[in-house]
């Protein structure tokens, strides 16, 4: 109880107790008993032609998560008109996380947005990949003093690739993920397992910057 | 009734054959699509990487058994549909296990994958998952009416239910396809099949950005596989049976291949140019205009009987 | 007219009977409608007697010679006529007993007062 | 053996005496009455033995030693003992349930009422019609005395009402006896009878008079509010009195002098009862006080009972049975009704409840009223059975027809009082006020509970097709409630299980060999046993449970193994009963079992006239009759139509059905709806196949009836929320599928009629145990408070999972055979657009079928369902019996249905089905292979799993919060939930067609009713002086229709 004073609890998510149909009182802890407390682990990583081969696969078939984090979400529709068109390339939206592979924070990142990331992000299946977009992922850009925006999002999240630019253009997103595709094929795409290996540290931070984290440790 | 192992090979064959070929068309109607919109599109062995890229993936959540045997009954679902409908008219190797029952058995199955799928989706406890599922009922449950007219008004005219007895009327010609023998039936029937394939207009079952993609909403790696295999194959699948309903079946594999892209086509098409429907608009439309055309066939066929 | 008396006095008999159910239909006091009540079996009555009526006979008493049994007028209707006044005055003395013990409860001797049962 | 004589000297003896006794001794003066009328009853007692046995002859008593004219004469026959016998018993009882208010009363009241007795004697003894005015006004002047010993305002009233309306009648009654003495010459009344007085027109007054002055002693509808306040105000023990004791009496006489007026005049008599029966029922709808209710019903029974003695020309040998048997079942019960009112003390019949404290009067009350209206097994059924029969056979149809009009309007406030009884909140101080310390009260109800059981069962010898061995099961089933109050529910239900093993061993023979009857007899016996088991996961003792579903089974049983229209019309009746008393049970049933019960009720007399024409075909009630019917046949079918619809909840008449199965206990709605709704088709499967070519039209609106009511059925369920309400409104849609095929009248139809009989039999049991089990374990009926009880309970999943999947009729499970039949059947019929329908309803109930899945089991677990367990093993275990048989029947579809289909052929219903070895079903248009559709998709479903497993690795499971949600986390259980309204879109689109018209059709039709009684009562306006008016008006009225012309 003490701990919990100094931290803002939602209400919803407050132990509460509920009577059962037959009379008895239920204690329920919402963020123990709704969630899943289970602690991920890093994924084996194959190796030889097969491995190769599921590579290609993975590099050539990039589902992205159609979240748009910030401003430069505005860059990527142009990118399935008949200008730019990646889908030739095997990159295709999807709507859900559970489907999705690449996740693309387009540009500066509020506190709350973090936390809607980070979720997003655990909840895809690896391997799972995050494309930077943008200078403010960097080093913060322009809201590098904001008191609402992250600066560094590699201390929160691994990051694949970075596009440089305020704002880059569709096509410098369309190299980015040229250059993901590159590191994928190179076997170079595992950066989930790492977030899953440092879980602890990138976890640190995220509950430094985040103050209502109000949601389980790892969010499957 | 035959349950040889030769049999069983050949089906096997066959239902390899279907898969590529229903992966090939959905490729190349995505490329159609893209076209229309002036660009290139997929790849034409995009299906094919997506379905390795999916079984590549190294995360399987289980919301719990049923959310596990869901897209088991899906695909099921759509194998079954494929297992009781011949694939090439007169031939006995490709009859598949087509002696176990006939129209009324592939009717009701198309709703065992459909059923079963809901509950795994269900199990999921995502509530988009209800959502699209309740929607995609309630335009089933108004897309079967006019499809059992048109059933119904093909039955009278040919007094049979059976695959190859309804294939068999319509040879000789292309004038003795019921399209043209039954015109109004084939209507009806056709207009349901765009409900069928739940293409748009009548794709609000897995409104992708409203309820994220509805009903597979929490599926993910080998599970989507699964889905995703089952959906090449049903599309063939029902394109093959309003095939063999409404244009004279195929005696060959280039005929089902062409006859099957051109149904196939025919949903895709009417897709590109409608916009999506809201499930009340579409019950209604449904329950409007198929349904008083299927009205006129059955009496029609009554009357002619 | 000695030969009518028979029908005379039965009409006066239901003449009487008709004045006394009107009486006790149109009076709302209920010592008015017993009093109709009375007429209307007194009515009654008569036209019992009247109907017994033998012309220039005798009261049904049996004499010396034994022929008065030819002259009677009906005895029947005569004996009859006796229970029925007897009958008649115990009725009327139920209702007088009930309008009295109404009264005590309600003091008022009006019908239209005593209407808590209905429907 | 002591002269009849001797009864009316006692009596005048005893009240003179008890006069010198004065204020002294008062408890030995009632003893001494008492004994006085015990005296009399015994007497008249001998004298009915003696006739009985038939050692004496009718006796005639002259008094001062002259016959008539000269002296008044009295008989003692066996129908004067009879009735003298009565009289007296009631006398007896009456005066011991008067103990304490006579002994209050004093020495005075104890003479009234013992010369009260005394006179009713000698009225019906007599044979001079002076004598009888005598003791009529004799009579009247007691009656009017005993009024007064409840000192009230209102007895006062009503005295004063009585003596001035009886005063004006007997004036009349004199008039009319003077009359026929000058005309005939004597008062004997079989000299007048003799004389034949209708001859003339002024004799025909002077009778006229005289019969319709006797009419008017049994307050005729609508000149009877005089003595409807009579019964309400008087002390109820003076009410059973008026309407036992006096009303058999007057009975009698009226009986005795009608044959005066001549067999032309019977009619008019006929008209006057029917009026009265159909006319005090209607305005007794609307009543509420107890007592006056009684006075409503008092006078619609004997105004029944005055029609069958106008009928007596028309009823022939039957006439005195019918006669006797509704006449001791009228004073049994109204006695019996009147002195549990003594005993209640509350005006109001919602306060009844109160009887709930004392189940041995609460029992009797039951008796008492359904033997009222007309339930087996008491004499009034065998009376009104045998009735309607003879009107029918004699071609008094419209008599016929009123007569059940004017029992079903008893029943409407019977029912509603009943189910005040049984179902109001017992006010805390209610018990103040109960007066059944005193054995002497409650001693005399008792009696007469027995008493008109007894009377039922004496007599069976009297009624065409009525056999004693229908009683057995009742006596079994008065043994459970004898121990219904000691033992506990587990062992009840062991000896019913055993109970009803047993009699299904013992009647199974009877129907051997005949395979439609030994199908429904099956189902209706094994589903009893089954749907019994859940019953043992009950606590407590449950009292009047099992009595109530025994009653319900036997009926079942009796309705197969009936070979006549009375005994099938017996089980109906018995099922009926018990089904009511198992649904009100009910928390929130009240409303529902009265609907329930009246829609039965309906039915049940709709079903008896039709078997009316059946027994006119061929003057006896074997059920052969039925497909003999030549008068009128297309109004007889129609009306066992729609009789046995009202059971199978068909459109029109459902609307009792989702609140009756809905609300009613966990274990009792498998009971009622997957078993009991089958007896409706049993009943219409029996007439369709005797209708012969009558029936065609009927048989085709049916058709469209089943398809509309399989729509209208499967809409609604989709829409609800409330799960059991689901599941029966799924029960009409799927009573609306068979009816539809059964109408198709072809061996298709037939068969897929079978195939859903069967099925929904099995299906709806699994779901009504197990969804009521959950309903029960999670404390709600609302499937959006539910949710997630996969995790908690996985074999009720599953059998609630293979229950959809054969209702939704998807292969390979059995429902699948009758969608199959069905598309053949269809085409084969022509009936293409009705089919649709029909096809369209089928894809409806995926619908709900996965609204209640997913509600129920899938979606979010709620904070207070988080620590259930699995269902108990008393429902899981007959569930999962029939879930076997499900299985079975799936996999071997042609070991169910080639017997059936051999059946069908046998009779004669045309297009067939032919079955090969390996189990492929061919008929002329299609064929279906049950096995190997059950082997592929087994073998494919193993290979796709196996599949599955292949490329899927270790999975990690999840908790219910872990979805994806947008990149939020849900915020609770119940608004992540997707339940509610959860076809909103359907329903935009065609929520039309399931607005409630047709309760608001039948609420319209009650309140019309309701207003129309309401508005005819108010010619009671409580006004002495216009009760004598309406006197005068009626009698000139009566005069002007019967001798006007």
């Amino acid at each position: 109880m003490e701990e919990k004073k100094d931290k803002f609890l939602a209400p919803e998510n407050e132990v509460r107790q509920v009577s059962a149909p037959d009379g008895s009182i239920i204690e329920v802890d919402p963020l123990k008993d709704y969630f899943s407390q289970e602690k991920p682990e890093p994924y084996k990583v194959g190796s030889g032609p097969v491995e190769n081969f599921l590579n290609w696969a993975r590099a050539e078939s990039l589902w992205v998560l159609g979240f748009g984090t910030g401003c430069g979400s505005i860059e990527i529709p142009p990118l399935v008109t008949p200008r730019f068109d990646m889908y030739r390339f095997g990159v295709q939206m999807r709507a859900t996380p559970r489907q999705s592979n690449v996740f693309i924070i387009s540009g500066y990142l509020a506190i709350k947005t973090l936390k809607r990331a980070i979720r997003a992000y655990e909840q895809m299946p690896s391997p799972k990949y995050i494309v930077a977009l943008g200078s403010c992922t960097i080093n913060g850009g322009m809201y590098y003093d904001s008191y609402n925006t992250i600066n560094r999002l590699d201390q929160y999240l691994p990051v694949d690739a970075y596009i440089a630019g305020c704002m880059p253009r569709p096509e410098a997103l369309l190299a980015g993920f040229a250059e993901l595709k590159k590191l994928i094929k190179a076997g170079k795409g595992h950066k989930a397992n790492e977030y899953v290996e440092n879980l602890e540290w990138y976890k640190t931070n995220q509950k430094k910057i985040i103050k209502d984290w109000n949601m389980p440790d790892y969010n499957w | 009734m035959d349950y040889s192992i030769t049999k069983f090979l050949w089906s096997l064959l066959g239902l390899f054959i279907i898969l590529n070929w229903g992966m090939l068309m959905s490729s190349t109607m995505r490329r159609v699509g893209a076209r229309l919109a002036g660009r290139i599109g997929v790849p034409m062995y995009q299906p094919w990487i997506d379905l390795a890229k999916l079984m590549a993936l190294k995360t399987w959540l289980s919301h719990g058994v049923m959310y596990y045997i869901g897209p088991v009954f899906r695909l099921v679902g759509g194998v079954g549909m494929f297992l009781f409908m011949p694939i090439i008219f007169g031939s006995e190797i490709w009859s598949n296990y087509s002696f176990s029952g006939d129209l009324i058995l592939l009717l009701y199955f198309q709703s065992f994958g459909m059923l079963g799928m809901a509950m795994g989706a269900s199990d999921s406890s995502s509530p988009h998952a209800s959502i699209g599922i309740s929607r995609g009922l309630a335009q089933f449950a108004a897309v079967e009416v006019p499809m059992t007219l048109a059933v119904i008004a093909i039955a009278i005219q040919h007094q049979t239910f059976s695959f190859n007895s309804i294939m068999e009327a319509q040879q000789g010609g292309v004038l003795n396809w019921t399209i043209f023998t039954n015109p109004l039936a084939s209507i009806a029937g056709m207009l349901a099949m765009l409900g069928a394939m739940s293409h748009s207009p009548f794709n609000l079952v897995k409104a992708p950005n409203e309820i994220p993609i509805g009903p597979p909403t929490e599926y993910h790696s080998s599970f989507l596989s699964v889905l995703r295999t089952n959906s090449a194959i049903i599309h063939v699948v029902e394109a093959a049976l309003f095939m063999n309903l409404f244009f004279g079946g195929a005696d060959t594999w280039l005929m089902y291949i062409v006859k099957t892209f051109f149904v196939y086509f025919i949903s895709v098409f009417v897709g590109m140019v409608f916009p999506r429907m809201k499930v009340e608009d579409s019950v209604r439309w449904f329950l409007k205009w198929p349904t008083a055309v299927g009205i006129i066939a059955v009496l029609v066929a009554a009357y002619w009987k | 007219m000695d030969q009518y008396l028979g029908q005379v006095v039965m009409a006066i008999g239901f003449i009487l009977a008709i004045l006394g159910l009107y009486g006790l239909l149109s009076q709302k006091n209920m010592i008015k409608m017993i009093l109709g009540f009375s007429i209307f079996t007194t009515g009654v009555n008569i036209i019992m007697v009247a109907i017994g009526y033998v012309k220039g006979g005798t009261a049904p008493i049996l004499d010396a010679e034994g022929n008065a049994v030819a002259k009677f007028v009906d005895p029947v209707p005569q004996a009859l006529v006796l229970t029925s006044i007897v009958i008649g005055l115990g009725v009327t003395a139920m209702m007088l007993a009930y309008v009295m013990k109404l009264y005590q409860d309600k003091k008022s001797l009006n019908i239209n007062d005593y209407k808590d049962l209905k429907w | 053996m002591v002269g009849p004589i001797y009864i009316i000297a006692l009596a005048l003896g005893l009240a003179f005496f008890l006069g010198f006794f004065g204020k002294s001794a008062k408890t030995l003066s009632v003893y001494l009455m008492l004994a006085g009328l015990a005296a009399m009853t015994c007497i008249s007692g001998t004298w009915l033995s003696a006739f009985i046995d038939g050692s004496v002859s009718t006796q005639e008593i002259y008094t001062a030693g002259f016959k008539p004219p000269y002296s008044i004469n009295l008989r003692m026959g066996l129908e004067e003992a009879a009735f003298t016998f009565i009289i007296n018993l009631i006398g007896l009882l009456g005066g011991t349930y008067l103990f304490q208010t006579l002994k209050k009363a004093g020495n005075a009241a104890m003479s009234v009422f013992i010369i009260l007795i005394m006179s009713l004697n000698v009225i019906v003894m007599t044979r001079d019609l002076f004598n009888l005015f005598v003791f009529v006004e004799i009579g009247s002047i007691a009656t009017a005395g005993l009024i007064l010993l409840d000192k009230e305002s209102k007895a006062l009233q009503a005295g004063l009402k009585y003596m001035i309306a009886t005063g004006v009648i007997s004036g009349l009654l004199l008039i009319g006896i003077i009359f026929a003495y000058s005309f005939v010459g004597n008062l004997n009344i079989d000299a007048i009878i003799g004389a034949n007085l209708a001859g003339t027109t002024a004799g025909m007054v002077a009778a006229f008079l005289i019969v319709v002055v006797l009419v008017l002693e049994l307050k005729p509808f609508p000149a009877n509010g005089w003595g409807l306040d009579v019964y309400e105000a008087a002390n109820p023990g003076v009410g059973a009195l008026v309407s036992a004791a006096i009303g058999t009496a007057s009975l009698f006489v009226l009986h005795k002098v009608l044959p005066m007026a001549g067999e032309s005049f019977y009619p008019y008599i006929v008209a006057v009862g029917v009026i009265t029966f159909v006319g005090s029922n209607l305005v007794g709808t609307q009543q509420k006080n107890a007592n006056r209710l009684l006075g409503y019903s008092s006078i619609g029974q004997l105004g029944l009972v005055v029609a069958v003695i106008g009928l007596e020309p028309v009823l022939g040998t039957s006439f005195k049975f019918i006669a006797f048997a509704l006449i001791i079942n009228h004073v049994l019960a109204k006695a019996g009704l009147f002195w549990i009112s003594g005993i209640i003390r509350k005006a109001n019949i919602s306060e009844w409840s109160v009887l709930r404290t004392k189940p041995a009067l609460l029992i009797s009350f039951l008796i008492f009223i359904f033997a009222l209206i007309g339930f087996p097994p008491f004499p009034s059924f065998f009376g009104k059975y045998q009735l309607i029969m003879n009107l029918i056979s004699s071609d008094n149809i419209g008599t016929a027809a009123f007569i059940l009009i004017g029992s079903f309007a008893e029943g409407i406030y019977m029912f509603r009082w009943v189910g005040d009884a049984l179902k109001n909140e017992v006010a805390e101080d209610a018990t103040e006020s109960l007066d059944c310390g005193k054995l002497n009260k409650v001693l005399p109800v008792l009696l007469m509970a027995v008493a008109v059981v007894a009377a039922g069962y004496l007599s069976i010898p009297f009624v065409d097709g009525a056999y004693s061995t229908y009683f057995i099961p009742l006596a079994f089933i008065m043994f459970i409630g004898l121990i219904d109050s000691f033992l506990p529910a587990v062992v009840k239900n062991v000896v019913s299980i055993a109970g009803m093993a047993y009699f299904t061993y013992v009647m199974y023979p009877i129907i051997e060999g005949d395979l439609m009857r030994s199908i429904f007899f099956g189902i209706f016996m094994i589903g009893g046993i089954l749907t019994l088991i859940p019953g043992f996961a009950k606590k407590g003792k449950r009292e009047g449970f099992y009595p109530a579903a025994l009653l319900m089974y036997a009926g079942l049983a009796t309705i197969i193994t009936a070979d006549n229209t009375f005994g099938f019309f017996f089980g109906w009746e018995l099922m009926t009963a018990g089904s009511y008393f198992l649904i009100i049970r009910g928390k929130r049933s009240k409303a529902h079992a009265y609907s329930y019960m009246l829609f039965s009720v309906a039915g049940a007399y709709l079903i008896l006239f039709g078997f009316g024409f059946a027994y006119q075909a061929i003057g006896s009630s074997l059920l052969e009759g039925l497909g003999e019917i030549k008068l009128l046949p297309t109004l007889a079918y129609t009306a066992l139509a729609i009789g046995f619809m009202t059971k199978t909840a068909s459109l029109g008449l459902h609307i009792w059905l989702p609140g009756a199965h809905g609300e009613a206990e966990s274990d009792v709605s498998p009971m009622v709806s997957a078993v009991l709704l089958k007896a409706g088709v049993f009943g219409l499967m029996l007439l369709f196949l005797n209708m012969g070519d009558n029936g065609e039209t009927i048989l085709y609106v049916l058709g469209w009836v089943g398809a509309f009511t399989a729509l209208m059925g499967n809409l609604s369920a989709t829409f609800q929320e409330d799960a059991k309400r689901m599941l029966a409104y799924s029960s009409i849609g799927q009573l609306g599928y068979i009816l539809f095929a059964i109408s198709m009248m072809t061996t298709l139809g037939w068969l897929a009629g079978f195939t859903y009989v069967l099925n929904h039999f099995m299906f709806k049991s699994i779901l009504f145990m197990v969804v009521g089990g959950i309903v029960v374990a999670t404390g709600t009926h609302d499937l959006y408070r539910m949710g997630g009880l996969i995790k908690k309970m996985p074999l009720a999943f599953i059998a609630v999972m293979v229950a959809m999947i054969t209702m939704a009729g998807l292969p390979p499970l059995s429902g699948f055979a009758g969608k199959w039949l069905f598309y053949n059947a269809v085409i084969l019929k022509g009936w293409y657009i009705q089919g649709v329908i029909v096809f369209f309803a089928g894809t409806i109930a995926f619908m709900y079928a996965y609204k209640m899945l997913h509600s129920i089991f899938f979606g979010q677990l709620k904070d207070n369902h988080r620590n259930l367990k699995e269902l108990s093993p008393a429902i899981l275990i007959p569930a999962y019996i029939l879930i076997a048989g499900i299985m079975y029947f799936s996999v071997f579809p042609q070991d169910v249905l080639q017997p059936i289909n051999e059946l069908l052929v046998s009779l004669n219903l045309g297009d067939t089905l032919t079955w090969a070895a390996d189990g492929n079903a061919t008929t002329v248009l299609s064929n279906w292979n049950g096995n190997a559709v059950m082997i592929i998709i087994v073998t494919t479903f193993a290979l796709v799993l196996l599949y599955t497993m292949l490329i899927t690795g270790k999975t990690k499971k999840l908790e219910q919060f872990n979805i994806a949600y947008s990149a939020e986390r849900p915020f609770r259980p119940e608004t992540t939930h997707y339940s509610h309204n959860m076809f909103a879109g359907l329903n935009k689109a065609i929520g039309f067609l399931v607005a409630p018209g047709i309760t608001s059709f039948w609420n319209n039709v009650s309140t019309m009713v309701m207003d129309f009684a309401g508005m005819v009562r108010r010619i009671y306006s409580g006004n002495g002086q216009v009760y004598a008016g309406q006197i005068i008006v009626y009698i000139i009225v009566f005069y002007f229709i019967a001798l006007g012309k």
